[in-house]
């Protein structure tokens, strides 16, 4: 448990997370785990979940990566949530197995 | 048929349960229809009124009257989002006023079903090529709302543009799978003819008015949950919601009349024009457009303009229809 | 009408369904109804039942006899979480005893709607009114058992309270999905009438025992699966929950025979009486009382009454109403 | 019945929705069957065809006949896993090798389902005892594989073996839900017998082609999502799945021939023979033999058995077994 | 990355989550991500998701923030946990776009 | 929020999720949280949620623990791993309630 990594978690609108994926794709970064249909609250008010399309519900996501790699992540989704809204935050982690 | 012929049909299953679920959401009940179950419900929805149209079209043919109902219909959607544009950006920004645009220029199924079940319960005829002209409603007036915003918006200059490019909102109008479902399943009912009606029919017919039934409970709750949402549209804005379908089902009537509709057939295209998208353009259109606002569109369109035109505009129309026709 | 021919039903669908998910559980099988589609089933049932018997009671109209079905209903639904207080204080702590209480003084949905089944397959009528009667006993005994709980327990110095208040504990218990939808189908049927039965009928009616089947594999699941937590809530209390529902049946056919009811309301007036709730009153009561637990309340109403009444209980109530009525 | 005939029962619901499920799948659409519908919908299917299986074995009665068709289902299970591994062998190692055979001897429930639909189209009879022979032949194609496996595989030091022990592998194989609600419903429509049938009818019958249509279109949705998988398997291992299907329905005819089975049931016999299955045998290998990959064994059998059987196999196998019997 | 913000996570039954919710909305905390329906188990038992009603299944809610409001919010959630149940860890972490 | 404690993280495939569980019953591991059906990518492949049984999607477990109980966990659950394939990751946390 030496070796240092970053975990970035990323909330977004569902609607977005098709577009996200492909941005994912597109990059290569090949490391991620979803977890679609939360809800939540934040600076764009309430998703609760009550829609009957996409809108109103979140996906979260997180990556774990190189702290280099990170960094050049997060540089990739930043205008990304600026443009579609939602949030990111970054903290230490270790691989116990990958 | 009188008035309250017409109102008779309002305390008949399914429409009442379209109250239930708004009260139980003013009540802050608990009840919830499950996501998943929504999703299935709306996906039989369109998959059985797709298919009843498709076997309608196979058994009456498709003559030029439908290619006139079908012209009219496109032309509607996309004239109806130009109009709309040019008033509601009197009180909202270019984005917002193209999103809204292109939702009622769109047309909302549910609305259109439980009118087709209106008229059943009437035992008027409609056809099925008005189905198909739904069908290509639903799509042409993304591409112009996209298009409005797109030339009047102002440019800045650090307008890098993450938004997608002309191939997704395309990609994302005509494939989307509410339509996909709606156009196969005419398709197939019209491939099939008779036969694939007669082995469908216990689950596209008999069932349906139950099924939609339980959909109309979630549509009152989602109304109910997004109605507080208004207030930050504004009354003004949110006024427009009502009488918008107002404007484009009197519209519809006047086409309908000048291009000899039956009775039937004009209800169900009137309803196509009075009727917003809350689904299949808010989804397309927050791809689009992600810096407009969906606590003002999707509340105006669901919240108002749904239940406007299941309470009090599917009477009113059929009332002025039956008068005319 | 012999033993023979009563047991027979209890090879026909849907009640096998229930055996096989109790054996798929004990089994350890993968087997799971996905929880949405369990939801589904269970508003569907709820919907179903309401609006039969509000369809019904349009029909049959409403007289004094309804008046009296009701209000012994009530009355049971306020005696039986007394009495089943006082004996369950003697082996639980004031706060699981209370919890129970209003658990029994409750009804099971699932099992009226299995009895509804029975008397069907046996072409017994029952009114609609018993419908309303299930709704009435659904709510009184959760606010019976929060009362018993205050009045009882000990006052703790550092009793902070952060259990919900009697404005939200009366809104769980008459604002709760199951109950929003089964009144408000029940008033959807009553006002829609003969029409509004005929339109919904392949979907309430038809299908019903086959949804029933299903929710009944999920029953059978959920009870084998629970049926482990009994150790925990220890032997003499869980042999409660067999005595109890054959204690309130009992006193059920007694008032039955007393308000002269009909051969099919006497059953179902009965069944109601023996069954426990283990979906509504468990999910207001743990918000009311946090401290109690659900690792003895939840086993004890699904894993033990609800087998037992669906096993045994019902065939037995109905052989001795059949013999007395 | 001429080929037109049969092929007329290809653009009749509900095979055309599989291809509408395949095409918006190619479109890149987001349609989207919901998870727990998919699942309920596939356990509505076993149920009813299970049901539907056990009431007609009640009916014909268990006589000799059943027997033989029972002892050759579960033959060709055991034999259809050997001679597949000893093929595949050369293309893959012994790992993905073992789990495809053991794939190809086993079934596919939607497989065998579309085939009766057609049969019922034809106004073809085929016996309950098709369903049992179904039920049969789910599993022992796992036992066989894994033992293949064992035998075959080479020995590593750092071989800690963290897979299933036979014990977990047997529950897996035989108690999975798919089997118990299979084997459960045909013993409960065994046994409930007309009456049960009649009960349930409206629900494991009437709407059953339509819910075979909605799964139809998740099949096709998911089989065209995983054929872009296929590159990896290699496509001489994917021509694989094309004539091993073809070989396999070959053996089941003469099989059928010499046993002297009827129309009906050599039909169901050969597409029993033909099938592969893509969700019981994976789900248990994927357990008993996790090195193997399922980037392989699901496209071959999802992506290409199945949409080959589909389309080319079942009017194939009906116009050869119309020819010969 | 350099701004220190604090990541809180609570776990509790899905039976509590209205009420958790009515709680951060009177005292304002405004933002969270709740992800539903999820298992587990601890010292109250399994919560493995086989029930008819909300129990037996947990919701896991997480809140980035500043640090003295992850103290205010701890306090907060603190008693309501006794009360009904659950946990509740708190990590270190970064804003990368919020 | 003084006393250290680590948060353990795994994702692995769904069909290995009772297995897993079985493993933690086995060893007295007590205190977990589990989402099923989350989706995601990895050296494995794409785990894009299009399957028809429990292939092709994962569940994500997390636990909090002490440092000597992570050290023990994370032992136990590589060569599970290392078998049934997945990942899992360490980081610092610390306990507001449990
Ligand atoms: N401080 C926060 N902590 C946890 N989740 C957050 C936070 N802020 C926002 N979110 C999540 O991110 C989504 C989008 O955030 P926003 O764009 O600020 O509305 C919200 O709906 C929440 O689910
Ligand atoms: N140490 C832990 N790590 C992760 N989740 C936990 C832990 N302890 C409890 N939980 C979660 O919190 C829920 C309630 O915990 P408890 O109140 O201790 O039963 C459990 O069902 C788990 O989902
Ligand atoms: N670097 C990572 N960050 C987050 N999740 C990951 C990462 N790597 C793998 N995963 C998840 O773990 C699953 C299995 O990983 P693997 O065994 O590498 O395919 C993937 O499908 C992802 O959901
Ligand atoms: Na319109
Ligand atoms: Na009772
Ligand atoms: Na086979």
């Amino acid at each position: 448990m030496e070796h240092n990594i970053k975990k970035l978690e990323i909330v977004t609108d569902m609607a977005y997370l098709k577009k996200l994926i492909s941005l994912f794709d597109e990059k290569n970064i090949n490391g991620y785990t979803i977890i679609k249909d939360v809800t939540g609250k934040g600076k764009r008010g309430n998703k609760d979940g009550h829609g009957i399309s996409a809108g109103f519900k979140n996906c979260y996501i997180f990556l774990f990566c190189e702290e280099e790699e990170a960094k050049i992540i997060a540089e990739i989704v930043k205008p990304y949530l600026t443009t579609f809204g939602g949030m990111c935050a970054v903290s230490d982690a270790h691989w116990v197995l990958h | 048929m009188d008035l309250a012929n017409i109102l008779q049909t309002f305390i008949t299953p399914p429409i009442p349960f379209f109250f239930l679920g708004l009260l139980a959401a003013f009540a802050k009940s608990d009840l919830e229809i499950p996501g998943p179950i929504a999703k299935f419900i709306s996906l039989y929805l369109l998959m059985a009124i797709g298919f009843k149209g498709g076997a309608e079209l196979h058994h009456s043919g498709l003559n030029s009257q439908v290619l006139i109902v079908l012209s009219f219909a496109m032309l509607m959607a996309a004239v109806v989002p130009l109009y709309s544009f040019f008033i509601l950006k009197k009180k909202l920004d270019v984005k917002n006023a193209g999103v809204l645009a292109a939702c009622y220029g769109s047309v909302s199924a549910i609305t259109f079903i439980t009118a087709a079940g209106i008229l059943a319960e009437l035992k008027i005829q409609y056809g099925g090529e008005m189905v198909a002209a739904m069908a290509l409603m639903e799509s042409p007036s993304i591409i112009i709302g996209v298009w409005l915003i797109n030339k009047y918006k102002e440019k800045k200059e650090d307008d890098h543009d993450h938004g997608h490019g002309w191939k997704e909102i395309i990609q994302e109008a005509f494939f989307n799978g509410s339509i996909i479902v709606l156009i196969g399943s005419l398709l197939i009912g019209y491939f099939s003819g008779e036969k694939g009606m007669h082995v469908m029919e216990p689950f596209t017919g008999s069932i349906f008015k139950g099924m939609l039934a339980f959909f109309l409970i979630d549509m009152g709750l989602v109304a109910g949950k997004r109605f507080k949402g208004l207030a930050e549209a504004g009354y003004k804005v949110a006024f427009f919601a009502i009488w918008m379908p107002i404007v484009n089902a009197l519209i519809g009537i006047g086409i309908a009349k000048l291009i000899g509709l039956s009775m039937g057939n004009a209800y169900m295209f009137t309803v196509l024009c009075a009727s917003a998208s809350y689904i299949a353009v808010p989804a397309a259109m927050r791809l689009a457009v992600p810096e407009a606002n969906p606590g003002i569109y999707v509340p105006m369109t669901l919240a108002i303009t749904f239940p406007f035109n299941i309470i009090v505009g599917l009477p009113v129309y059929l009332e002025i229809i039956t008068r005319c026709f």
